[in-house]
């Protein structure tokens, strides 16, 4: 056995690191942060000049073929650096969605876009504020022509002014469909929608009567699917940022001294990062196990993704959180990085719906299993 | 157990009432608004008698007993118009409370009669970028010359710093002996040359605070409160006083996140329909009484003729953490749309969830009233300083040290 | 304003700390846990003959009629000393019981035996296992002559086997009724229940067409009247119990040594029992608010219940555990003390419906009144 | 990432499979149960050369892998053999691992053999009633008189004393030199006289573990491991095997409180239907395989060829509290009925929740676990002691010193 990533994968890690590090510093995610525009361009462009985006795509679509553990990998490193850019909704939802539902041509006229960042795609998933089941979504799809046309409106919509094209969930006659929609059409329009993580902006997408494609396999199950391996995906996002905060908080608690010695050396701050370390593994051990799943397309996904998205949400908070407590005044500057984290956490942890929901979607999966729990570990002491 | 005035209690009560109503202004109402507002208030209320109630009356007070204190605020609050008070509660609550304890006869007759109209206005000069929960830690160096100190250093963390007309300050006078011994405390004109003001972004956007940059600035003997070397003493009155000026307001969000819950979708109804939901709810709201409850037992105290004591300081280590883990929960309850300010911004959600970071930290850390419940409440003893009975140019500041 | 304990209050409350002291030590608790009687017989005789049940009690009926903040401080100086007796039943349960729905011959008949201790009673509350309903209760009541009879099991009953007297909810052709029963009659047969705490023992009843009188006010809102009002007097047993294992981590905390120096001295422990510490006063504080609703029937008494009870029951039962844990594994002995309190936390954190019952219970409150929360300051800032 | 044997380690999985299928015994299976059978079986176990794969051949073993011996306890697992490897886990993972580490050639040509063969069981007598957390301050006083060594003291928790024919014991040589450079480490025939093993009755009804008292017992100079002075470093080889033993069986009760909220009435329906209660059993569900997927990366490392680090405590720190916090809820889920032993029994929920305080202070209270997290994994500072450099005797242990 071997539940870790590989040495090429590592390899691959150290080098995405060490890239970003370069040139995803602070300033380039606060340039984003402190003005309107939707994304770092240039550091957009040099990664998909690497081919990072179409790592776990096929080749036939323009992509690396490598896989999903190796997506993982590019997903913690762009979480630690805070990366300004569409990576996730166009790959973890857009590019995934179309893998999983649309037909070969569909496939093949978005993909290779989407893999080269010639396009960028989203998942229009938000109808404003609340955890309502996903197929009581108000947007509305019907035939016209050939086609089908889609009327409703969407926020927050992660990367929703960056993005050309949009997958968008809307009820048709069958029940909940997916469209993909682009979104340079009159029947588009979207502002943007100021977000607690301006670092990663949102957009309000209206739609009237807006042209739609259906995705070939389009249901509710779909869109569940697409979700739960996003969810696997984010879930690194959201590790590699817990990492760098909690690193962030190690750090200045060996440098900073008070009383005469490092603060670092005192209880209070020594077994709350211990215990962040030690959750943050917990975390991470989800994260791995929902990987293996999503790379051997495992019948216990839906629970793995479920656990993944729970304790990785749960964790990049804590350590955000708790990283800024560590600092002290300092850390509730907004010219020191720590609020970066603390805001970002939160905008990722409810992207693809928040813990609420993420609790209940883990129950019905086990319901449906009849709990058979993974381990038979699980008897009374 | 009752919550009853007693019937002088009730007369004051009517009094402060009845001329809060006929005299009351607010920030609209005052050109300038804000600090030009403040200053009117309690110019205001100390040419009707009600300025300064607990200053012994030759200062302008009337010896007022503490809960007439705590009735005065009471209608204030009722009345709307507390936040011009609160406000200048540094000026009265610590500066004006120093000087009236440790100050001299002169610094009394210069300042009390102009803090009790409204004409000098005061912030705190304490804090340093390398002394916060270890306050005895400051750099900030006084020098004497002649007459005169020469004052350079780094203050931060300060409140209306850019309002003020004037400054308590700490600073020190001798690096050589142990940190505690080597400190002196001033009285600082704002207005001083090499006075720099700098407002502090926060990481929620606002500036509540500043730096304050002190570069030569030159400062009159006559300023100096107690000794030389005796300035921790005086700086502990003030945050003394501190931390009574700090306790009493507790914004705990229990009625937005009741908003919230009826009024977000959750699965196939409202939130407040799910369990977990009305758990949160619970809980929530079993801390919102604790806290409301606990200040009626300080005020109760109060009330009692007696001085609340260290253990004052649990509502404050109690709200900080939970408030930011509730409005936590709440913006997860908003889901996926938790994240767009139009969710955040009707209910003030997001300013909140970023504001409360501070709370854990201002006016005393969680760590540090850990330490000041656990020794000071419950009499466990302390750790071993290594920092205590160094000279203080000597005690590690780095790890290069 | 007054919101503490009156001089006399806290007099009577030293003089009842002493005695308890003095009379009800570990080894007189160790004595009923660890055999078959259902309570100290001495000590309960010792306590009637002082009058302390009867505190609250109108003088009509052999009470003292000196009120329920003194019984509020009775309560939780029992609490603390871990008083292995059947006061609890006999008054919060059976007394308020009798007070609230007796009718005037029903008092008369039993309060003055309550009282004096001549008889004991108890609430057969628990149908077995779950927070069901109340008015979902399995036993049933019919007329049968003059009065009726009840029929049905109730297990686990606090003190059912000291019990002379039970207020027995079940169900008739009008639904939920309060019935009480004399235990020493055909119609009933009971069994010890083995219990988490065995230091209060508790019982299992089986009701067989046992003859039953009607209380005269009885229906579900006499019985949730009840509970609300004994949740209050529980909470002081509770916080006094939770005072007490404080207390004894503090004092271990202070004496122990360990690397040369007092283990207080680390912050591991001073800042754990620092926040156990500001956990108990503000539970404390919503005690206090509850006996003044008590004292003076507020309005407000249901949710003051509440919160109360919520309150006490997590830091009774975080303070007995985190007792054991500061004084590691001595504390894990059988012979040492804290773990007492670990089991009468949980007996009384049971014996009227736990915390998820009781936070359904507060909201429903809050919901009836619309939320008018208590407080104005409850704004965001 | 890939949850495969490779094909040497699915044949020897399939070797050792056939091998404990055909030799298995139970508890039951032979006369006097317990320790008799413990015994049996790795008697049986070493016969057919499975006794103790990782030691060398010329003790008796195979010079197996890491994972080789992960495999075969897997395969004794999966067999329902594995209480009888476990409760030997101290003989095998401790005692003969610290013999095999320091002990003289004599000790191990003595020892081993008999270790292999389950004629010689042993036990742990390392922590005292003065001494737990901070096991360098023990006192249990050995004193040199001529050949032998006189020992006197108290030990306390250990497990299987009354079964065990030999222990390793750390004494106090000199009290006059710093904590942890008067130790001296032993091995020690419990059949000497002087010994007396007492068992102690848990809060949790059961006595897992024993009081052992020595009184001048003597110890020939020739059971000595390492020098005199030198217990220390031969018992943090002892410790660093203990955590590897203790890392792996987690008992969880995920499937306990499912079967708790599926039958439990809560309201009007079953537990299971409320949110709060789905949302509990999410919180669980995420913990428990957290624990068993960290358990996968352990056994990843182990099958790699690499030995984990202190970093494997994590899941020995996020046990106990936890565990305990959860059990708290499935209680209260229970209601009124909760606390009768029926509702506890049928789950062996009382039990549980009571052994479960035991799990955050064996082996490593939370708080020890927590400063080997903070110092050797994130390298965060060591406090100031007050005690490593001073001579034992001198040491503060009580508020009179």
């Amino acid at each position: 056995m071997k539940f870790e990533f590989s040495e090429d994968q590592e390899m691959m890690r150290s080098e995405a690191r060490r890239f970003l590090q370069k040139e995803c510093t602070s300033a380039v995610v606060r340039s984003v942060l402190e003005s309107d525009k939707p994304f770092d361009e240039r550091l957009w462009k040099a990664i998909c000049a690497m081919g990072w985006p179409g790592v776990a795509l096929p080749e036939q679509y323009g992509g690396l073929g490598a896989g999903y553990l190796e997506l993982c990998v590019m997903a913690e490193e762009l979480g630690r650096s805070l990366a300004p850019i569409p990576f996730s909704s166009s790959m973890f939802l857009a590019a995934e969605a179309i893998m999983r539902g649309g037909s070969d041509a569909q496939k093949a006229e978005w993909l290779p876009k989407l893999a080269s960042g010639e396009s960028i795609g989203t998942l229009a998933l938000g109808e404003g504020p609340g955890a309502a089941a996903w197929e009581k979504c108000g947007a509305g799809a019907e035939r016209a022509g050939s086609g089908f046309v889609v009327t409703g409106v969407k926020w927050p919509v992660a990367d929703g002014m960056a993005a050309d094209v949009a997958v968008v969930p809307a009820k048709d006659s069958h029940g909940l469909a997916l469209y993909l929609v682009k979104l340079d059409q009159p029947g588009v329009e979207r502002c943007l929608e100021p977000s607690f993580d301006e670092s990663r902006p949102q957009g309000r997408i209206t739609f009237k009567a807006a042209a739609a494609e259906r995705l070939a396999m389009s249901d509710l199950a779909t869109l569940e699917d697409v979700i739960n391996r996003a969810a696997i995906l984010y879930s690194f996002e959201q590790l590699g940022g817990a990492e760098a905060s909690l690193n962030m908080a190690v750090a200045y608690a060996k440098d900073r001294y008070a009383f005469g010695r490092p603060i670092g050396s005192f209880q209070a701050i020594k077994h709350k990062l211990a215990e962040l370390y030690a959750q943050l593994e917990l975390a991470r051990s989800n994260c791995y196990f929902g990987a293996w799943t999503l790379s051997t397309d495992d019948a216990t996904l839906p629970e793995a993704a479920a656990c993944a998205r729970l304790g990785a949400s749960r964790i990049y908070f804590e350590c955000a959180k708790e990283c800024i407590q560590v600092h002290g005044g300092i850390g509730f500057t907004w010219a020191f990085d720590a609020h970066l984290h603390y805001r970002r956490s939160k905008v990722l942890s409810a992207v693809i719906g928040g813990q609420t929901r993420w609790r209940e979607t883990l129950i019905r999966a086990l319901e449906r299993k009849n709990c058979t729990s993974q381990s038979d570990h699980s008897r009374v002491a | 157990m009752n919550f009853d005035d007693t019937p002088e209690q009730a007369q004051f009560r009517a009094e402060a009432r009845a001329w809060i109503a006929s005299n009351k202004i607010s920030f609209g109402s005052v050109k300038g608004g804000g600090f030009a507002a403040i200053r009117e208030w309690q110019r205001i209320k100390q040419k009707g008698g009600w300025g300064c109630l607990h200053w012994p009356k030759k200062y302008g007070g009337r010896d007022a007993t503490t809960i007439q204190n705590v009735i005065f605020s009471q209608e204030e609050e009722a009345a709307g118009v507390s936040m011009l008070s609160i406000a200048n509660s540094i000026t009265i609550g610590m500066a004006a409370a120093t000087i009236m304890h440790c100050g001299t006869d002169q610094q009394k007759q210069k300042h009390l009669p102009r803090i009790a109209t409204g004409e000098e206005i005061w912030c705190q000069l304490f804090s340093e970028p390398v002394a916060g929960s270890d306050l005895a830690g400051i750099k900030t160096r006084a020098i004497k010359d002649g007459d005169e100190w020469v004052v350079t250093g780094q203050k931060v963390w300060t409140s209306y710093a850019q309002y003020a007309d004037w400054a308590i300050l700490v600073t020190r006078s001798d690096p050589t002996v142990p940190k505690h011994k080597g400190l002196t405390y001033f009285l600082l004109d704002m207005k001083s040359p090499g006075v720099e003001v700098r407002p502090i972004k926060q990481a929620s956007g606002g500036s509540d605070f500043n730096e304050v940059f002190l570069d030569g600035v030159r400062i009159p003997d006559s300023n100096r409160v107690g000794d030389v070397g005796d300035g921790w003493r005086v700086a502990l009155t003030t945050l003394m006083n501190e931390r009574a000026t700090i306790a009493g307001v507790y914004p705990t969000n229990f009625d937005d996140v009741w908003k919230i819950a009826k009024q977000t979708p959750l699965g196939e109804g409202r939130a407040i329909e799910d369990g977990a939901v009305r758990a949160l709810l619970a809980d929530w709201y079993v801390w919102h009484c604790g806290l409301k409850n606990f200040g009626l037992r300080i005020q109760s105290t109060l009330s009692q003729g007696r001085t609340p004591g260290p253990e004052a300081s649990c509502s404050k280590l109690l709200l900080g953490a939970q408030r930011q883990a509730f409005l936590s929960e709440a913006m997860d309850l908003l889901d996926v749309g938790g994240t767009a300010l139009e969710s955040g911004s009707e209910m003030g959600l997001h300013f909140a969830f970023l504001r409360v970071i501070g709370n854990r930290i201002e006016g005393g850390s969680d760590e540090v009233l850990r330490n000041i419940i656990g020794e000071r409440v419950l009499g466990l003893p302390v750790e071993p300083r290594v920092d205590k009975d160094t000279p203080f140019d000597q005690v590690p500041t780095s790890r290069r040290d």
